[in-house]
């Protein structure tokens, strides 16, 4: 089910290894903020709906890599790596998850809405497909303005199944619109697998009914991504119109924090640990002799430190007094 | 192939015996009365997103995949406006579909269906077709999920003729309406509140189809009626408890139909204790609870003795932390005190 | 656009000329209908929304020859010729143009809500796309049923862009159910041409998308229409799954009677009724000698003369009461 | 780029005076202000099905796609959840989109996108983000359209928080809300009547932006206070006439904004007359009416001679035929006696 793109493939970016250690760090990073949050959730501190991302993180990896600072974002409710990757600062999502004013959506959002104006962070959507539309206008809106950056647009395999997705794939190729769309198809739309509701599992074919331009890659290599996602960006910004990105991963953890997940094999679940993204890059690069063991730790520990520090952060941080409940539902305020 | 439907024996209408009851959950209760239907009626199977293998994204259908099979409990791709539409097409065509929509948000992908189809169909086409199909949803806060997972749009099913809008509160209404509901040859919206899935209490093992057609008096009271549904019954009836605590005793009336209201019953009521509040977890403006007030203003205007109040949800999407959720809904203080001042108000204050 | 199939092609089912005779009446029935409909449109006998199919009466006589009497129909606005050929009387019809009580609809409906359940047809959908999941319902309902007959599901080129019209295709395809959707790409939704709509133009292409057997045929043509009506349905009933036509056909009169049809050129509605599916048949036939101008005025007068029992009956029509306003909005009444 | 906004004369707010009036229809004033929308701010545009070359549905934007061209006059696919969240998405990203949606019916499948995202994105981001869309549609019946083209749903929209709603019944809102709507950093839905568009009047050539902040009392009188908005309001007018002859003096009050509602104009109204009745083609149960009766309840329910009372549509789909369509109707008829009971309640019947 995966393609060929491997590292050592030639249509590979600048592989220095400083770009590699900066993917392998990202990688990091968001997988100790998630293994944090799920202890986090274990303790009441998070509540609500939690969706971790562990063994999807080389999309964000790979895609954010290729984003420019002027670039939209449009993601889903399993968004902590995007937004994290983005550069929406850690201390701020870890307020958010606590639901703390200091959250970058004032702790009003939670897992699930994370939001940043100054990275053009637009969420942190949870009506799965109901980030496309926004997506299609914001891509929409640059364009009108003339301003050359692109919109890149996350979300899962169940969303394709969903007409918002259909009208919005539509909208923006008949429009040429500078849309990235990525699809995270980790296999399972909850605890539906899907080959048991998609007609056509191969899901960037479906681009075609849009004379899209599509490519599926590996998604648990984040060299793999990135290059792809390297020129389908450079396309997008060329005018070649919208690109559809399917990354092809798995999520290690539940569906969420209340998820049995009675309906996959662990040994399916196994098979797919092996192909860990981060310890095949790092692997890849010790092979390579890229990457020794001490800087790893280093890694680790720098990530776990950032993640302490934004613990700590959330922690000290307050909550928005009740009064302010019915604030920034509107600009102006003028209820009866 | 015809239809077969198993008579069973029928418990009839009316609050059930608690004796040789069993403790079981309002989750239970609910699977209990899907996994009837599909034993008594072969026309029946249940449908939705992640109701088989998964179990129910409230661990509803917990089982019945693997007793029923995937045929009639039916896994869907998510696509609510093509499921729900294909539940009312297969009510055309015979069958009796449970179709399940995770939570009330998501049904608003599937509104031009349930409105433009389900609830026309019969008047627009002379009285040829019917339309017998039930929609489950999940609907209200408490459980932190945010503003896109914690809406209460209930009362916007109940503006739309054509449809019945049920909200069970009780586990005896839990376990016996989708019987009955099933039993009508129209379409059925039913709302499970989330905060009530985990509510424990004693069934009748016997416990079954309810009537649909009365409100409900959950407790009786001379100086206040509350008016109340769905998930806000325990919250008015722990306000009712504190009220009589200060000698305030309050009728407590549980809408259980949201469409077609049962006018008689809050119209007898009001009509004894002169002054209503009607406790709704909608938001305020354009609330069930402004119709119940309009009704009781038609019906009971010479009766009442305070104006009638609502407690309804502050009029925010509702907020992840809980401090700010909680203070979006309706709470038994508020209602206390709507009550109080209801009652403070006897004789044209 | 068109595709190769014609009336000598090999693929033709048995070309009685009977069965050629039936389709050339089945035809000028429905044209005869509208046409006077047009007329009664500016007497104000009928109101509303009129949608004429006139020039697309080849679709429907293919397509309905090949249904049988347990098939279930679900149609769009545009559905006077499918449910006058799918067997619905046209006194029943014509009244319900005129909103009598003795319409198949009770008068309830109108031009846009035909219904008629003894033939199962239902509807009359004025919902861009949305009949799309009634007709994934009742075929599911009959296969649930064990019963060996198939929806045919008719939509125009403007409803495949809807979110409806694909999670319906997904639906359908994913679960082999016996559907039959018919588009009639007439080239225009309102006054807005395909290409100006679709990133995909070509329509039938986009059935790939769902795994779905699909075929593009002259709209104009009825008998390569039927033809292509037949393998399909021959193969949906044999449990092939659903199968996707696309007719390309036009309308030759505007989209409905408010239209002054400014988005499109006189010459190119003038090079559509060059290839009028009536004409051509009869011409087909004259050639072959398989139908004298005799006859050809015959079913013109039968025509003729059923439409004008349908508009007596509809004039001899009664009003429903002003008391039965709220009759059929349920079956039990038990308003408060 | 940046954004050019140029200033305008613009009209104080307020009834524009009828001196060197022209004679227009209320479509024509609808046109005005969009032209005069993609005029003044080049961050506006108008997007929807058929509005450029055919001119719109019911003929609104005939011309504009001849001299704004098809990048500011938009034709979308038949695709009303993608269209509405794209217009969404583009004042996300600091345009000042124009969605028209054709009819009420069919917004109902965007209905996600305006209440999921729109409504709740401000307030879900913590106050980040704003979303100045302007979303107009048709609505209402009278044109023997049938059961899915005549519904009457603003009600369901001035119950979401988040959003502003507007219902020009006049030419001079018709012309003037348009602008003001695009000066609202939050999203706004616009109503127009589907058999206003034909209404003709004189309109002052400088005709400008009004306020939409406050309703409009449209005709004065002290016996009883009929609220309306909308098509419904020339009904009403019509009805206060005949009281008139009657010797009954009648308060029109044009709600003008159905969310927020101007409460302090009604309650000043109704203070003074101690009467009211609500006039709302919305089906009757669940009612914007409601919500007015229940506000009225609750903010003068003792200066109250009488129960409001409303006249709203009857709980059926919308049927066809012209007299089933009119019997189905908010009527003068049904007005003038509603407020003739109200009236002759006086002092406690
Ligand atoms: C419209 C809608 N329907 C249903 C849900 C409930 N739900 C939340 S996540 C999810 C699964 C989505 O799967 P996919 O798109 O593959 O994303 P993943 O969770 O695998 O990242 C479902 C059904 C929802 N949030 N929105
Ligand atoms: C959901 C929806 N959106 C818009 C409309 C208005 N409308 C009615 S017919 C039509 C054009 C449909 O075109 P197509 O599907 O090609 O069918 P045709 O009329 O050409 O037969 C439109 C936009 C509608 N009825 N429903
Ligand atoms: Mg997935
Ligand atoms: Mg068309």
């Amino acid at each position: 089910m995966t393609t060929a793109i491997e590292p050592h493939h030639g249509a590979k970016p600048h592989l220095s290894r400083a770009h590699l250690l900066g993917l392998l760090r990202d990688m990091v990073r968001v997988r100790r903020f998630e293994e944090r949050c799920a202890e986090l959730y274990q303790q009441e501190k998070i509540r609500g709906f939690l969706h971790l991302c562990i063994g999807e993180e080389a999309v964000a990896a790979g895609v954010f890599r290729c984003l420019e600072p002027e670039d939209a974002v449009v993601s889903t409710y399993r968004e902590h790596g995007h937004a994290i990757l983005r550069g929406v600062s850690m201390d701020a999502v870890m307020a958010e998850m606590y639901g703390k004013r200091e959250g970058c959506s004032r702790g009003r959002g939670g897992s699930m809405h994370l939001f940043d104006a100054a990275t053009r962070f637009y969420g942190g959507n949870a009506i799965v497909a109901g980030g496309l539309p926004l997506a299609a206008g914001l891509a929409l809106a640059d364009r009108m303005r003339e301003r050359r950056c692109i919109t890149a647009c996350f979300f899962g395999d169940g969303a394709t199944a969903e007409g918002e997705f259909h009208e919005t794939m539509n909208l923006a190729a008949l429009w040429t619109l500078p849309v990235l769309f990525v699809c995270e198809n980790n296999l399972y739309a909850m605890g539906t697998r899907l080959e048991r509701v998609q007609s056509e599992p191969d899901l960037h074919a479906k681009a075609a009914a849009y004379r899209m331009a599509s490519e599926a890659v590996d998604g648990m290599d984040a060299v793999a991504v990135e290059a792809a996602a390297r020129r389908m960006t450079a396309a997008i910004r060329d005018g070649a119109g919208p690109q559809f990105l399917e990354c092809r991963t798995y999520r290690f953890r539940a569906h969420s924090m209340f998820d049995p997940q009675l309906y996959r094999d662990k040994a399916e679940v196994e098979a797919w640990r092996h192909r860990d993204p981060i310890d095949r890059l790092a692997g890849w690069m010790r092979q390579t002799g890229a990457l020794h063991d001490a800087e790893l730790d280093g890694i680790r520990r720098d990530a776990e430190a950032e993640v302490e520090r934004a613990v700590a952060f959330a922690e000290a941080g307050s909550w928005e007094p009740v009064e302010d409940l019915a604030r920034d539902v509107y600009t102006r305020e003028v209820r009866p | 192939m015809t239809a077969t439907v198993t008579p069973a024996i029928v418990t009839p209408a009316g609050p059930v015996v608690e004796a040789a009851g069993r403790t079981i959950t309002y989750r239970d209760a609910v699977r209990e009365a899907i996994r009837e239907a599909l034993l008594r009626d072969d026309r029946a199977f249940l449908m939705g997103e992640d109701v088989g293998r998964y179990g129910g994204c409230y661990a509803v259908s917990k089982g019945l995949y693997d007793e029923f099979g995937p045929d009639r409990v039916r896994d869907t791709p998510l696509s609510e406006s093509a499921f729900v539409g294909a539940g009312i097409g297969a009510a055309l065509g015979g069958m009796r579909p449970i179709v399940e929509v995770m939570t009330v948000n998501f049904s608003l992908l599937a509104l031009d269906q349930i409105v433009n189809n389900a609830a026309t169909l019969r008047h627009m086409s002379g009285g040829q077709l019917g339309v017998p199909v039930v929609i489950r949803m999940a609907t209200g806060a408490g459980r932190q999920l945010a503003a896109q997972h914690s809406h209460s749009l209930e009362g916007w099913y109940a503006h739309v003729p054509g449809l019945r809008v049920l909200a069970p509160a009780t586990l005896e209404d839990a376990r016996g309406m989708l019987w009955t509901a099933l039993q009508d040859p129209d379409p059925v919206v039913i709302f499970e509140h989330v905060m009530l899935y985990n509510t424990e209490g004693t069934l009748d093992a016997g416990a079954g189809p309810v009537d649909i057609d009365r409100a409900a008096v959950r407790r009786s009271g001379r100086d206040v009626t509350l008016v109340t549904y769905g998930g806000s019954l325990p919250k008015t009836l722990a306000a009712a408890e504190t009220l009589a605590t200060e000698g305030i005793s309050a009728d407590v009336i549980d809408l259980r139909t949201l469409r077609p209201l049962d006018l008689g019953t809050i119209l007898e009521s009001v009509g004894r204790t002169r002054r209503a509040v009607v406790v709704d977890e909608g938001w305020l403006t354009g609330s069930l609870a402004a119709e119940v007030s309009a009704r009781i203003m038609e019906g009971a205007f010479w009766s009442l003795d305070a104006p009638v109040a609502r407690v309804c949800s502050a009029e925010v999407p509702i907020p992840y932390p809980r401090h700010l959720e909680q203070a979006a809904l309706p709470q038994p203080a508020a209602i206390v005190a709507a009550a109080k001042a209801a009652v403070g108000l006897r004789e044209g204050a």
